[in-house]
């Protein structure tokens, strides 16, 4: 068993005065060793070092082991682990109730692409302010390990049985239809993963980071194509990603050759720096980066980076246009008319 | 085997002497999208500004337009304005169901057609007018707007033939065309027309008449459904999520619409609420529930279909606890069943929606006024039991015109339950357990997430949990969970509507009936009274799980008549499911033809059931 | 309250002479994931060829690997195997449990433990060995394999303390390892080692022993979940859609095991089946309706969540009327609930599930044999019916291991209901109706698409029908075709298993039960009668709606308790809704705690309510 | 309202020696003018044409003013009108029942698009052989006119409301999930939409035709761009369809310019012809096909044709390797393993 750690150099004190503690949840009871304690472990530290207020945000997840996991983590957060695949309607709910809340969805394969994807598909259109975190490890783990709607062709279970429906492309999915932050990187990666999650972190759309994140007990064998061995040997990164965060201009991570970078601010004012591996890629264009995920996935390519970013779009909330104050704390003054408007009412249809 | 006196069928008419006024039926046949709509609502709105008592009923089949559609309009004197099973008064329109329409008329009934169907040679026990509209219509619009002006003339035909004040026909068509003068004009010409041509040709011969009263004083006509929106914008909702389906999308719709004009902000323009149009059910109760959670009075709307739909995440709220309004407008199930016809089919499957022990608290309103107060109060009950409130309506009462009492201002608090703030969790030192069940009421404390301190989050899940809310698959917290679950919807009681009891010291026979029933039950009484002297109490429930005092209204009398809307006696079964002592006593009546409720078919089964 | 007699708690513990042969519970407590359930069922076996009645019930958590789990083996030499609420001799091999494990047992019970646990010391009134079982696996395997092989070590220990033949043991355990001859050869070491030890340095002080005894002739063990799987194959399943969920998963994959194995042709290599893991409940249900309109013997397998998502479907089947069968392995809801914890929750929900008026049958099984039968039998009647029927399988029944007879292999004919061939049509001369009541059961005939006649067509909607399966928004059409319903569904009555009937004419008291129940009741019986002198009767229904038979049980006794695995006495429900006549003899006895039922639960329940 | 009526010209006896009556279904019930009356006819018109056998078709739909239209057509062929966006998974069931039938699913937008897209997505995933029509009028007809999921950015209400999610375009998402016959067309369009429609009947995998077809109550005033005059105003051709039954080797509809047409053999043998109007496009390059519709969309085009053509895919028949009978007539001997089977499985057992 693996408590979701700290990270070994983190600073005692983050900006908004706390220590990790507040940060951490329950003592996971995952398996050790699977994908899903590590990124675990990645939200404590990204949400410690980015100093937010963890009473301030809500963590929402359906069924899984993946699901399971915010208990371990964010211990100060309210958590709702709800109904299998339908996470994202209760998430909107929520949103909808209180936009301040910065929300967080944790959740698997199974339950976004098999019984979820309808609602995933909706949610995306949407472009609700959410993170919406997939521990991806092309199975479902909690109920044994059978296949799940992202496992690859011709990927095989512990029995040897081999996949022959293609998988739903989650990343291409979420681009093609309206989610404005879409990565996907590697339970494995620290450094990417931190980075990725922080940026969307300042991000006020929908976030999508698909986490390849290997169930140890059932999907790491040979034969499958999100055992860490797989991942390790088919990797392909879009990126190197950097972070500034937006409290900290001077900072800079990584560096960069000049030029070859692309700086892009967050909502928050953060930044993030990509380092371009891939010539002319250009995280502005919806068609090529769908066009760039379709074909890593056709060539069984483990394409990693930040696949899609567009700040502009308005998201759900400037949609609807909500009054300042969130619907949750409205008082019974501003919720009920005045006696006035049902005399009104009253009037036209006697 | 009828209850009222009839002709013998067949037998030929004279003009008859017997007149009956301000107590009778009007049934309009048209075809639905012909535009039929607004004569009928002028109709209406006429005989309700003559002070009678009235309401519209609207028959319409599952389609956009081409298909036969009822309208019938009761006019009711003494105050009965439920369904009358018989048509007294015929405008018949549809060439596709005039024959049938006319043939099913009991004798002495009075028909006006359209001339070109030429009904008067199917019988001669009925009162035949035909009118030529389209010769009519001819000189008044210009070809595309005959179709719709062409209904109108029949308004002015029938002011004439049954005295509705041409004037109050005037005031009714302008209110109706308010925001379309021109189309206003065009249309009083019609009626006008009808009118004067009625007036020319036609020799009154039916015993039908209507004349002013004085009974709509203050009143006001409205749909249950426009009625529950308001109750809801009054109620403080925060926001709505629904999908669209017959009988209920008109409530989301009028919601949206009186959100829009009173909970938007008159200087920045941004509103306080959100209603979301959700890709299906499951999405529809997900969202109100995760608005609930998060602290917005939350509601959603739906019907059968949708009922079902939902039913693994009631369940969630349910043993979560999280308050949330579904407001179900029934209609005829089971599945698909008849999207358009009424019924009161879901009680059953609410009240014990989803998997496993459940139990869930409905309100059943049986008019407008209650549609307005039980909607607002579902909030305050569904925040203080922090639990899934069904609000029941059925198509009658949802999509058709009913008067009513104008509604009373909500003048009471808000009761958002028991909900901990920051100071709350500091004076408690954080030492508060989400589900612990302090107040011995099984009503736990809970935490809106955002609401600062560092002690009062909480994990919410659908799976076992302890006192504080931590996970647990220990048999003791799974029990003690369960019992307080169950502690919590017996204390539900107290909040809900108390029944309306109707005591009568000279009956053995009692009714008891909920929602859209209440009309025929209270005109049945009468006529059980008036016709066969048998006096009855009545006891009309407005909550399951069911006041203290409905069993003690049931232990006053000897047999106890319970009528459903539905076939299987669903409300009959609840009542036995809670007073089992009284098994023996009531018995069930049922009605499941889709239609709404009239007072015929409750006396009729009386009657043989009492042998009278 | 405890109705067997016990020592004083806290009093020492002197080595006893009383024995307590082939009656008593073993628990073994380990972490799961860590490869006890070999071990496990290697002891079930052990015991089971030894002609030893005996039983295996897993306790697990919620999650994969590194949490509590509890294997407890029952050995009843009277034959009751059900759970025992007490445990008679622990295996405490878990840190995390081991101290409140052993504060559990009752006095006098005895407690197998890892040395360093260091248990002793926590009570005087149990009997304790230790063993080293660290020290012990190190010469025998290779570090990786130890952990799997340390749990070996103590079927061995316990072979010598409770008198297991070793060669028993040796048998169980290579048919375990049938596939790994490596494996098999280390463990049998690990097993020869623990006895040897346990020989050298135990010295038996407890009163427990298992000896030879001849009552398995014939028999075999197997879940409850194989059993019924095995039962849809010999039923001629055709489609099987499925969604993963627990207890009900290893249905599916049984089923799809054996269906490989017979109903692949062996020359072609073609299937004669086709399982779909679908993405969801919905579409799993719906796959099943689309083959069983479609003449495929078809079924879904789920659990409480899947029934509640299958709840609209499960209306169009029922009113379209299509064969479907749905097996439901109960587990504990409401909501998420306790996913590994058994019950009989669903009950009421699948009876009624859906919107509007609806019933659909149950079977539920109370063995592997019923298992293995119904579910085969559950397509002839879908068929006969054309309805969706429920199976209602428990994670006690579906996932423990079961001793049983052999299966009778199914000799009759497949019923496929009433389907009109081509040539019934042609001799017809198209004259038939869809949904005519022909033969008064209100079972009507149905054809196959693709059958070829042009007159055999029809079309199928769950949106209101007349005879012919024309759309109709008819009053007649509706009511007549829901009085059909109904009448179809009371003749299902006949179709389904009658009730287990155990008369017994000294008794003015008797049991309802169903399913699982089975065991604690039996065995209660059995202690009421030798204990307090209380002779019962017991009637086990195996179906709903109801046999008469059940009725006229219910006449024969004075007070009939009804025991149900869920809170609010849902099968009791289910009795006093068609029973009304009796619902003061039926008293309802609950438990709810999501462990399999146990004879002292029930016992005490009855010693208090009978006040004995 | 308008009977799915016969074309003019068409032959009396088709090649199984029916008349057109057998085709035909009951008189409409939809409103005059719809553009799902027209999709009837042509229904009516291919299957009397191509001289398939009415009775071994079925007929599946979900609810909608265009799921109950196959009650309008193919009276001989049993039906099944289901629940509301359900509708791919009944028919997945009833193809394994029966694979010999010729499954044809027709349905609006709201039914697949909104409620039905979860079902829409895994059904893709299959490649089940049945023939998708989609009746697209961007709106929910038979509940009053509310957006659909398919409403174009900007499109307005009646009541002028603006909708303003993103469309989910039915076609790039079936491309992109592994439907093998995807096509767009328009209601109007009597000729392209019976090579389109005939082109899917000869298609033994899933074939996706999204159809747009106005709503005259409710979708059809200026602002909609499901209006008839939007589409006429704005339609954008990919290429010319001609269509060659396999019964007619010899007769060609067009006469195309040489070079410029690019024939496809179907499963039955026929051929579809496409001349192609935009020069490199490729019907067999799936990312191609999805960057083609996706910039359509981006430029407000109604683009139509056959965007995606893949005769080659197995289907999930093939996949799960049925028995020549299908399940629905394999007889009790078939179906039931003998009684030493059962022995065999006791015998493990004891
Ligand atoms: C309605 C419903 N159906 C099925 C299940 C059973 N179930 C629990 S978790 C799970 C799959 C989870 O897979 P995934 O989301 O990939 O999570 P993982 O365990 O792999 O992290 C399933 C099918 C359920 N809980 N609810
Ligand atoms: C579960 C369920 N929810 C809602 C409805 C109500 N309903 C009937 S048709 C329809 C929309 C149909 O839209 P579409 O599929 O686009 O068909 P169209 O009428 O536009 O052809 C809805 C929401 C229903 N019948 N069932
Ligand atoms: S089963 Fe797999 S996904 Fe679940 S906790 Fe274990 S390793 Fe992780
Ligand atoms: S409402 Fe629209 S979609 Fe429905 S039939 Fe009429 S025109 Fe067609
Ligand atoms: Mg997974
Ligand atoms: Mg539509």
């Amino acid at each position: 068993m693996t408590a979701a750690a700290a990270p070994r150099k983190a600073p005692k004190i983050n900006r908004i005065g706390l220590d990790l503690e507040p940060y951490r949840g329950l003592k996971t009871t995952l398996c050790a060793g699977c994908g899903h304690n590590s990124i675990s472990e990645r939200i404590v530290e990204c949400f410690f070092e980015m100093g937010i207020d963890p009473t301030q945000v809500i963590k929402l997840s359906g069924i899984g082991c993946s699901s399971k996991s915010p208990a371990y983590f964010l211990g100060m957060s309210h958590g709702f682990n709800s109904v299998h695949g339908r996470m994202p309607s209760v998430g909107t709910g929520a949103v909808l109730a209180n936009k301040d809340l910065l929300a967080l969805g944790v959740t698997g394969d199974g339950d976004t692409a098999s019984i979820g994807i309808g609602q995933y598909v909706h949610l995306m259109r949407r472009n609700l302010p959410i993170v919406y975190i997939i521990e991806d490890n092309g199975c479902y783990g909690l109920t044994k390990g059978q296949f799940s709607a992202t496992a690859d062709l011709g990927s095989t279970l512990k029995t040897g049985i081999a996949n022959d429906l293609p998988p739903i492309d989650t990343c291409s999915l979420a681009i093609q239809l309206g989610a404005t932050y879409v990565a996907r990187s590697f339970s494995g990666d620290k450094k990417q993963l931190q980075a990725v999650f922080k940026g969307a972190m300042g991000h006020r759309g929908t976030s999508v980071i698909d986490v390849i994140s290997p169930c140890v007990t059932f999907n790491d064998h040979h034969g499958s194509t999100r055992s860490y061995q797989y991942v390790r040997d088919n990797r392909t990164d879009l990126q190197t990603i950097g972070f500034v965060p937006h409290f900290d201009e001077i900072h800079v991570e990584n560096g960069f050759a000049p030029g070859s970078v692309r700086e892009i601010e967050m909502h928050d004012g953060s930044k993030l720096r990509l380092e371009k591996l891939e010539e002319d890629y250009d995280p502005g264009d919806r068609l090529r980066a769908i066009e760039r995920v379709e074909t890593a996935a056709e060539k069984g390519q483990v394409l990693t980076g930040v696949f899609y970013v567009n700040t502009e779009k308005p998201n759900f909330i400037d949609l609807l246009n909500l009054d300042d104050t969130p619907i949750a704390r409205l008082p019974q003054s501003r919720l009920r008319p005045e006696s006035a408007a049902l005399d009104e009412v009253m009037e036209e249809l006697a | 085997m009828a209850t009222v006196d009839v002709f013998a069928p067949g037998e030929a008419l004279a003009p008859t002497s017997r007149e009956v006024v301000n107590d009778f039926s009007i049934q309009v046949a048209t075809v639905n999208g012909s535009g039929s709509q607004s004569a009928n609502l002028i109709l209406l709105r006429a005989l309700f500004q003559m002070g009678i008592p009235v309401s519209g009923k609207n028959l319409f089949p599952s389609n956009i337009a081409g298909l036969p559609t009822w309208y019938t309009i009761r006019a009711g004197k003494h105050g009965f304005v439920g369904r009358k099973k018989e048509i007294d008064f015929l405008v018949a329109m549809n060439p596709e169901t005039a024959r049938e329409d006319v043939i099913n008329l009991d004798p002495g009934a009075a028909v006006l057609y359209d001339e070109p169907l030429n009904l008067k040679a199917l019988r001669s026990d009925v009162h035949f007018y035909a009118a030529p509209f389209d010769k009519l219509v001819a000189p008044l619009a210009p070809p595309k707007f005959r179709k719709l002006v062409r209904n109108i003339i029949y308004d002015g035909v029938l002011a004439y033939l049954l005295g509705i004040e041409l004037e109050e026909v005037r005031k009714a068509l302008f209110k109706q065309f308010a925001s379309k003068l021109k189309a206003a004009e065009m249309n009083w010409a019609a009626a006008q027309a009808g009118f004067s041509w009625a007036q020319e040709n036609l020799e009154k011969a039916d015993p039908f008449r209507l004349e002013r009263m004085n009974e709509n004083q203050g009143k006001i006509i409205i749909e249950g459904n426009a009625a529950a929106a308001l109750g809801a914008v009054f109620g403080g909702v925060g926001v709505i999520s629904w999908y669209p389906i017959t009988p209920s999308s008109s409530l989301a719709e009028a919601a949206q619409d009186y959100l829009k004009r009173f909970r938007i902000d008159k200087q920045s323009g941004k509103a306080t609420f959100a209603v979301i149009q959700a890709e299906d059910e499951l999405a529809s109760i997900g969202m109100a529930i995760g608005a609930g959670w998060a602290g917005a009075r939350a509601m959603t709307t739906t019907a059968g279909p949708g009922i079902s739909l939902m039913s693994e995440f009631v369940g969630l709220a349910h043993f979560a606890e999280i308050p949330v309004v579904l407001i179900d407008v029934q209609r005829m199930g089971p599945s698909t069943g008849l999207p358009t016809r009424t019924s009161q089919g879901d009680l059953l499957s609410s009240a014990t929606l989803s998997h496993g022990d459940t139990m869930h608290p409905l309100l059943i309103p049986a008019n407008p006024q209650e549609c307005f107060e039980f909607a607002a109060r579902s909030f305050d009950i569904a925040e203080r039991l922090q639990a899934p409130i069904f609000v029941m309506l059925d198509l009658d009462l949802g999509m058709n015109y009913w008067m009513s009492e104008k509604f009373e201002y909500p003048a009471w608090e808000m009761d958002r339950g028991k909900v901990l703030s920051a100071e709350d969790i500091e004076a408690l030192q954080g030492d508060w357990g989400r589900y612990r069940d302090v107040d011995g009421d099984g009503i736990p404390y809970r935490t809106l997430p955002g609401v600062g301190h560092p002690q009062a989050a909480y994990f919410t899940r659908g799976t076992g949990h302890n006192a504080e809310a931590g996970y647990s698959e220990r048999e003791d917290d799974w029990t003690e969970n369960l019992d307080r679950l169950k502690k919590k919807m017996i204390a539900a009681r107290k909040l809900l509507p108390k029944p309306v009891v109707r005591d009568n010291e000279k009956a053995k026979v009692g009714f008891i009936a909920a929602g859209t029933s209440d009309d025929a039950v209270s005109e049945s009484r009468d006529q059980l009274a008036r016709g066969w002297s048998l006096e009855t109490a009545y006891c009309r429930v407005r909550g399951f799980p069911f006041s203290d005092l409905t069993g003690e209204f049931i232990a006053r009398y000897e047999r106890i008549y319970v009528v459903d809307q539905n076939r299987d006696g669903q409300l009959h079964m609840l009542l036995r499911r809670q007073f089992p002592e009284f098994h023996d006593r009531l018995s069930s009546i049922c009605y499941y033809g889709g239609m709404p409720l009239d007072a015929r078919t409750v006396t009729d089964a009386i009657v043989e059931r009492e042998g009278l």
